[in-house]
């Protein structure tokens, strides 16, 4: 279907299915429920989802096909916001402005850094990329702040041109009227469910995205970049130059990081300085090698994951974790507490970092090699062992 | 964005009945139910704290979460009343908001404008909260004041110095207790020409982002209102920790004061090195050389140490007040801690119990209701002494104290001294003074949300 | 006047000569063997006529064309494909994957940007793989992983995806190095089918004189960086020179 | 002139803490061919062997003393460190007054038992995974340690000063013919410059004249070659990676004074020290060593006034444009042999 073989099929029915149910999927449990705590069916939270999953799937573009390993990746995820919010600023509040805008301008930033940066491999490139993004992330934060609006974040003023507005035109990001920030509510027993139409904005972006990355997966052009991965001699021996394979590689990767950004500010009209820091594009490289480098679906996964402890366990404080151990006798329910009290809350960096060194310890391929442990567990009978996940490493 | 809602508990209740019944499924779409943003339907209200819990301020977060939560005991009744018992205002009567127990929930601002507003929309759409308080810088509640303003509900910021937040950046949505850079200027000026004289070199060190630019305006706007010169002024990286190399170069340029426009680890570390150059031992000009911090806080102090003995900066409130509102507060919240407060914990304290009595004297929880019962609030009791809550730019407007680190502190929390209180009268500015943003800045209409 | 022509060739690495005055002439559809003892500077000339090395003086024309001063791919792209002493192959990719991207090389160039088609979907380069991998009689593994395979189907291997690009040269570096006696025979075999079969010139490095005698129909000796004769195989086996420099140690 | 020494002094203090660090993580790519972004982490706990062997002298008992008030009103608890009353005020105050040279001898051991487990029970199992694994894992690593440090002394710096001694500035500028106070110079940072000269001499001396250090370089050239030759390399390695986890240590010891230790000082240091690294050349000592010095006296240059008026922001950026600017036109940095970390 859509030029896509039956198992890439199935997966992107997979994705469009948990893209498209989350907002019920991620609220498994009732809202006065205890547990609700867990839940993560929010508009925001499911945004960052679909935004940060776009991220690393294009970061993985790079990454996983070709090997090169970039620390500068949040500078074009800076830009792509930029460019949204100057297009608010100038135009109006319709999205359709800005995004093209943060693609491009991510992409011509890529073009430049990826141009001087693919002169060099293995770590010296990854230092090029992040020297290029910290001197971003730097100037932003102070001598660029015209542009950027510094410390505070760019945003819309009432004194902005926004030249397009019209009279009757939403005060927020939307596309042709349709407002990101609105929602719809479904109320089913004790489960309630928002229907969030930035989320699906995201989300259906999300899915072409990741239509797109199978694609070029399966393409000659993702065959060529993991050779170059592969056995870069053999590739220059056969006639291919590595560097515009690379280099177009890198683009790519950095206009998903644009669209990404372009999306953080369609969901949320501020772009701030910080996501263009070291640690927001170490971020997007522990999605990706949580979730599974080189793989399809684990960046997706990676991205999920991280957000989700950044988002619900530092909200876990000891009063609900009180809340939850009442039923014990109290000496026991104080215990309970201050045993689990440094892994929540302030202490989810540790929850994270203990789960990082569990993840890369126990399970090498990352999540999606957990995922397909328990598979094989599952039809370990019919299957007679290993050599079903070799031929099609870039699952 | 005004059709949005995030009619949580309406919902619920809704959801509720009828799930009791069969799950009949009910849709809301936009525009339906409440009148405001989370109106609360429910027994209980809830309140969100987004405060820093990871990354340098974690500290700090961790004293405003102290502070907030003696803050919600004392709404709901519980505990000595601490600072109630002073309040001028006697709307709230201990047993919660309108009837309705106030609840809370926290989240990690990472003192990052991404992550703040993160954190404070997961408490909007997903805990329903009626407020937002706490914070500790200006780039971070600026950046959740907005989205309060775009969401629909109040914002009670923690604390934030820049002059932006009440100032060009100023929304309708949000407030502040805490003081500003201005103020600290204002405050402090007066002093320093009475200590240091009038005729004095000053080379300012400021870090390079939007905060340190304003406080660095402001003291050398005031300091040169009284005959002070400014010799330099060098803008330093917010990454930097090593400060050698911008310090080494002052004693050379003729300055005989030093003012230091950092905050926190920057502060610390600024502060700390200046001393290691032995700056405060040398004579220049004829006269001592002198560091002056323009903003304090308890726990920087306790960062420098030693270093900090004899240096003059400014601070919105401190424990050892002794008015009637401080004392309350300190005891109530030694007792539960066993340590005093800091000055962003005691802002985060008195924003929470602002909140609470303005939605008990409006009678509701709408942001607007709330917004125009803060507007103009005059009250006393909460440990700054008499304080006006501007209704032109949501600025409060009250004592500015301006601190000394002591020369031989008897214990860990005593490292510094009030020196002056600055009366209200002389920190007080005009709202559309040019600092903040002139006669452009607006607080813009009153958003509730729904 | 031969398809490759080697003139005056010269290469010092720091106080080292490697290469000087190297002349040689390799023509067209014929089986050249390069030999020499270690350090000979048999792997600097290959060096240098794929483009890894710049030689310090001299010329290296292909076909008419110099090939100073391109790139390795550029250089491949004019008809010289490479087949290394270790068999440089894509590892972490399947065999058959191994097969195409040569394929698309030869029909593509060093690069296009053909990001959106299934290359499954590429019927010609399809065809064109399977068929060579069929001459590789290594059909049936065709899906395997490349790095599970035995030394010898990977030599097999690259020497297949070399073919694939239909050179006019095709350089050999010791490609039975390290093998054992029957992966060499079935080498010499393989290599000999490709000289009859195709219309094709190799170059052969080779350290094996039963491999060289099997298969080169001219000799090009080198001693020390330099050239000491050139001639048939059968005058090159009797050469006094060539014993004393090279044979004369081995035998 | 006076301006221009002033800043060498200053770049030659900054770089020999680059230096320090950058030594320690060359070590343990050159030998074990580990990316580790937990040696920021390493730096930082250094540091806090300062922070808990202050601490630990200063462990007191409480008297009462019903004359004062604490600011509750009760009476105030007054505490006197134990060794005031073991050795005497006097001799107990200057032990204080001492912890943090007294703590390199306790951090040697503590460090060096850290490195060796990290190496024994982490590391050693990442020797054949891929670098974006050993970068999770260690980086995952330093996340926990940071975290852990935090919860026992909290995120707040920890005021940590030199010996009284040792305080305050020696004036150079007479000592070169200028002005009194044109060119002073702290006294702890002139100590730490000699100290981390010491330690990067002592690590050259000790690779360069022992056989356990000839061992390791041949091991560094080429492992497999030396691990032929029936030498178990490993157990060297981990001494190595004990040695470097010692020499972070040390630097983050003797920093201590210089700025308040906290728990996220690692983490500021992290990639500063891997710029470092790769502009001095992967798995190059000399080259670590230079790279160190050479980025802290530009730093230092960049944050001059008559710099930064011509390049606004300069200092922000002058790090990485170094980098680059290095990167370009040496191919693998300063020293950086071929074929380390290429691929």
């Amino acid at each position: 279907m859509l030029g896509m073989n039956k198992k890439d099929t199935a997966l992107m029915i997979v994705v469009a299915i948990l893209a498209l149910g989350a907002p019920i999927l991620l609220n498994p449990f009732p809202t006065e429920s205890a547990m609700a705590q867990f839940n993560a069916g929010y508009p925001d939270l499911m945004q960052r989802f679909a935004i940060f999953g776009i991220f690393a799937i294009g970061f993985n573009i790079l990454f996983g096909l070709t090997g090169y390993l970039s620390f500068g990746h949040a500078a074009f995820l800076g830009v792509g916001s930029y460019s949204v919010v100057w297009m608010y600023k100038l135009l109006d509040y319709n999205v359709i402005w800005g995004l093209p805008l943060a693609i491009a301008t991510a992409g011509i930033f890529a073009l430049l850094i990826g141009f001087i940066s693919l002169r060099r491999s293995g770590i010296y490139f990854s230092i090029l990329t992040l020297a290029f993004a910290q001197m971003s992330f730097n100037l932003a934060y102070s001598v660029l702040t015209p542009i950027t609006n510094g410390e505070t974040g760019l945003q819309v003023y009432t004194e902005d041109p926004q030249v397009l507005l019209g009279a009757n035109e939403a005060n927020a990001p939307h596309l042709f009227g349709l407002v990101m920030n609105q929602s719809s509510k479904l109320s089913m027993g004790g489960w309630e469910f928002t229907f969030n139409n930035g989320y699906y904005f995201c989300a259906v972006i999300l899915m072409l995205m990741f239509y797109l990355a199978i694609r070029i997966f399966r393409s000659p052009f993702g065959m060529m970049l993991r050779a170059i991965k592969s056995n870069n001699t053999r590739m220059a021996y056969t006639g291919l130059n590595p560097r515009p394979y690379a280099l177009a590689a890198f683009v790519i990767s950095g206009m998903y990081a644009g669209l990404a950004g372009g999306l953080m500010a369609a969901m949320d009209p501020l772009a701030g300085a910080e996501r263009m820091q070291w640690t927001a594009s170490g971020e997007v490289v522990l999605m990706t090698i949580l979730g599974g480098t080189g793989t399809l679906i684990g960046p997706v996964l990676g991205a999920g994951f991280i957000k989700y402890f950044e988002n619900i366990f530092s909200k876990i404080n000891d009063n609900i974790l009180h809340g939850w151990f009442s039923f014990l006798p109290d000496g026991l329910e104080d215990f309970v507490v201050f045993i689990i009290h440094p892994f929540i809350g302030k202490g989810w960096h540790l929850t994270l970092g203990i789960l990082f060194m569990l993840v890369v310890i126990f399970l090498p391929g990352g999540l999606v090699e957990g995922g397909q442990r328990i598979k094989k567990l599952i039809t370990s009978k019919k299957d007679d062992d290993s050599n079903t996940a070799k031929t099609e490493p870039a699952e | 964005m005004s059709k949005t809602t995030m009619t949580r508990r309406g919902v619920l209740k809704t959801g509720a009945v009828a799930g009791a019944g069969v799950a009949l499924p009910t849709i809301f779409t936009a525009s339906s139910a409440a009148a405001y943003t989370n109106e609360p339907t429910g027994s209980t209200v809830k309140f969100g704290f987004n405060v820093p819990q990871t990354g340098p301020y974690a500290d700090e977060g961790m004293d405003e979460l102290r502070a907030q939560e003696l803050a919600v005991e004392h709404i709901n009744g519980m505990g000595d009343g601490g600072a109630l018992n002073t309040f001028s205002s006697k709307a709230l009567g201990g047993d919660g908001v309108l009837g309705k127990k106030v609840e809370f929930v926290t989240g990690d601002t990472q003192t990052k404008s991404d992550a703040a507003r993160a954190s404070a929309k997961s408490m909007i759409e997903k805990d329903g909260v009626v407020m937002i308080n706490g914070g500790s810088s200006s780039g971070v509640a600026v950046a959740v004041q907005g989205l309060c303003q775009e969401a629909g509900i109040i914002f009670m910021a923690g604390l934030t110095h820049s002059n932006d937040t009440t100032g060009k950046d100023r929304k309708a949505n949000g407030f502040r207790h805490f003081f500003n850079a201005y103020m600290s200027a204002a405050a402090l000026a007066p002093v320093l020409s009475k200590e240091y004289g009038t005729d004095r070199r000053a080379y300012h060190l400021t870090a390079d982002y939007t905060w340190g630019w304003t406080q660095q305006e402001s003291i050398a706007a005031a300091t040169e209102a009284m005959g002070w010169e400014t010799v330099n002024n060098v803008l330093t990286p917010l990454a930097a920790t090593d400060f050698s190399s911008y310090i080494a170069p002052v004693l050379n340029s003729g300055a005989d004061v030093l003012v230091l426009n950092h905050y926190g680890g920057n502060m610390v570390n600024s502060l700390t090195n200046a001393i290691q150059f032995g700056l405060r031992d040398k004579v220049v000009n004829g006269k001592q050389f002198e560091i002056v911090v323009p903003l304090y806080s308890e726990l920087m102090a306790a960062g420098a140490g030693e270093n900090i003995k004899g240096v003059y900066g400014s601070m919105n409130w401190n424990w050892q007040l002794q008015d009637e509102g401080t004392k309350a507060f300190v005891q109530s919240f030694g007792k539960k801690y066993g340590r005093p407060p800091s000055n962003s914990a005691q802002t985060c304290y008195a924003q929470t119990l602002l909140y609470a009595d303005a939605v008990a004297r409006a009678g509701s929880f709408n942001p607007c209701a709330v917004a125009e019962a803060l507007e103009g609030f005059e009250f006393d009791g909460l440990g700054n002494g008499p304080t006006l809550y501007r209704a032109d730019d949501h600025q409060c407007f009250k004592d500015v104290l301006v601190m000394k680190g002591r020369d031989n502190p008897t214990n860990e929390y005593d490292t510094l001294e009030v020196v002056e209180k600055t009366p209200v009268d002389q920190v007080t500015y005009a709202a559309d003074h040019a600092m903040f943003g002139g006669a452009e800045a607006s607080l813009g209409t009153c958003n509730p949300g729904a | 006047m031969g398809i490759l022509e080697v003139k005056d060739v010269g290469k010092r690495f720091g106080g080292l000569q490697a290469l000087s005055d190297v002349n040689l002439s390799v023509k067209e559809n014929t089986v050249h063997a390069i030999i020499g003892p270690n350090g000979a500077g048999k792997s600097t000339l290959l060096n240098c006529l794929v483009g890894k090395l710049i030689p310090d003086t001299g010329s290296v024309m292909f076909d008419g064309q110099s090939v100073l001063g391109r790139k390795p791919y550029e250089i491949n792209q004019m008809g010289i494909s490479r087949v290394f002493q270790t068999p440089e192959i894509f590892a972490d990719l399947s065999v058959m994957e191994n097969m195409m991207i040569p394929c698309f090389a030869k029909r593509d160039g060093s690069f296009r940007m053909h990001a959106i088609e299934n290359m499954h979907n590429e019927k010609d380069i399809v065809e064109k793989a399977e068929a060579m991998l069929e001459d590789m009689n290594m059909a049936d593994k065709k899906e395997m992983h490349a790095a599970s395979m035995s030394r010898g189907d990977k030599r097999r291997l690259e020497i297949g995806m070399c073919l694939a690009q239909e050179p006019r040269l095709l350089l050999l570096d010791e490609p039975t190095a390290g093998m054992a006696r029957a992966d060499t025979n079935n080498t010499i075999d393989l290599l000999k089918q490709i000289a009859d079969e195709r219309d094709i010139t190799i170059a052969i490095i080779e350290h094996d004189m039963h491999v060289v005698f099997s298969l080169a129909n001219r000799i090009t000796v080198l001693a020390q960086g330099t050239p000491l004769v050139e001639d048939d195989p059968e005058n090159i086996r009797g050469n006094p020179k060539v014993r004393e420099a090279y044979l004369g140690e081995t035998a | 002139m006076d301006a221009i020494i002033l800043q060498i002094l200053n770049g030659l203090d900054k770089g020999s803490a680059y230096a320090l660090i950058a030594l320690g993580l060359t070590l343990i790519f050159g030998t074990l061919g580990v990316v580790n972004f937990a040696h920021g982490a390493l730096f930082m706990i250094g540091a806090f062997c300062a922070v808990t062997l202050s601490k630990i002298l200063s462990i007191s008992f409480e008297t009462i003393d019903p004359t004062q008030q604490d600011f509750l009103g009760n009476p105030l608890v007054v505490k006197t460190p134990y060794v005031h009353a073991w050795f005497g005020p006097e001799f107990g105050a200057s032990l204080i007054d001492w912890a943090v040279p007294l703590s390199i001898l306790f951090s040697i051991p503590i460090m060096i038992g850290i490195g060796f487990i990290m190496e024994r029970g982490l590391i050693k199992h990442f020797y054949k995974r891929e670098h974006a694994d050993q970068i999770l894992v260690t980086f995952g690593l330093a996340i926990v340690l940071q975290e852990l440090v935090k919860y026992f002394f909290g995120a707040n710096p920890i005021p940590t000063g030199a010996p009284d001694a040792l305080t305050g500035a020696f004036d150079f500028g007479v000592f070169l013919g200028f002005d009194a106070n044109t060119v002073i110079y702290p006294y702890w940072r002139l100590v730490y410059f000699f100290f981390s000269a010491l330690v990067i001499g002592g690590v050259f001396a000790f690779l360069q004249f022992t056989t356990f250090g000839m061992v390791v370089r041949a091991g560094m050239a080429d492992r497999e070659t030396v691990g032929l030759l029936g030498i178990n390399i490993d157990r060297r390695f981990t001494i190595m990676f004990g040695i470097a986890a010692a020499v972070a240590g040390l630097a983050g010891v003797m920093y201590a004074p210089i700025n308040s230790p906290n728990y996220h000082m690692g983490m500021d240091f992290l990639v500063l020290s891997f710029v470092v690294v790769v502009v001095g050349g992967m798995g190059s000592l000399p080259g670590a060593v230079a790279a160190g010095f050479l980025l802290g006296v530009l730093e230092s240059f960049a944050s001059m006034n008559e710099v930064k008026s011509l390049l606004p922001g300069i200092d922000q950026i002058i790090i990485y444009l170094v980098a680059i600017i290095i990167l370009l036109t040496r191919p693998r940095g300063l020293m950086g042999r071929k074929g380390v970390m290429e691929e």
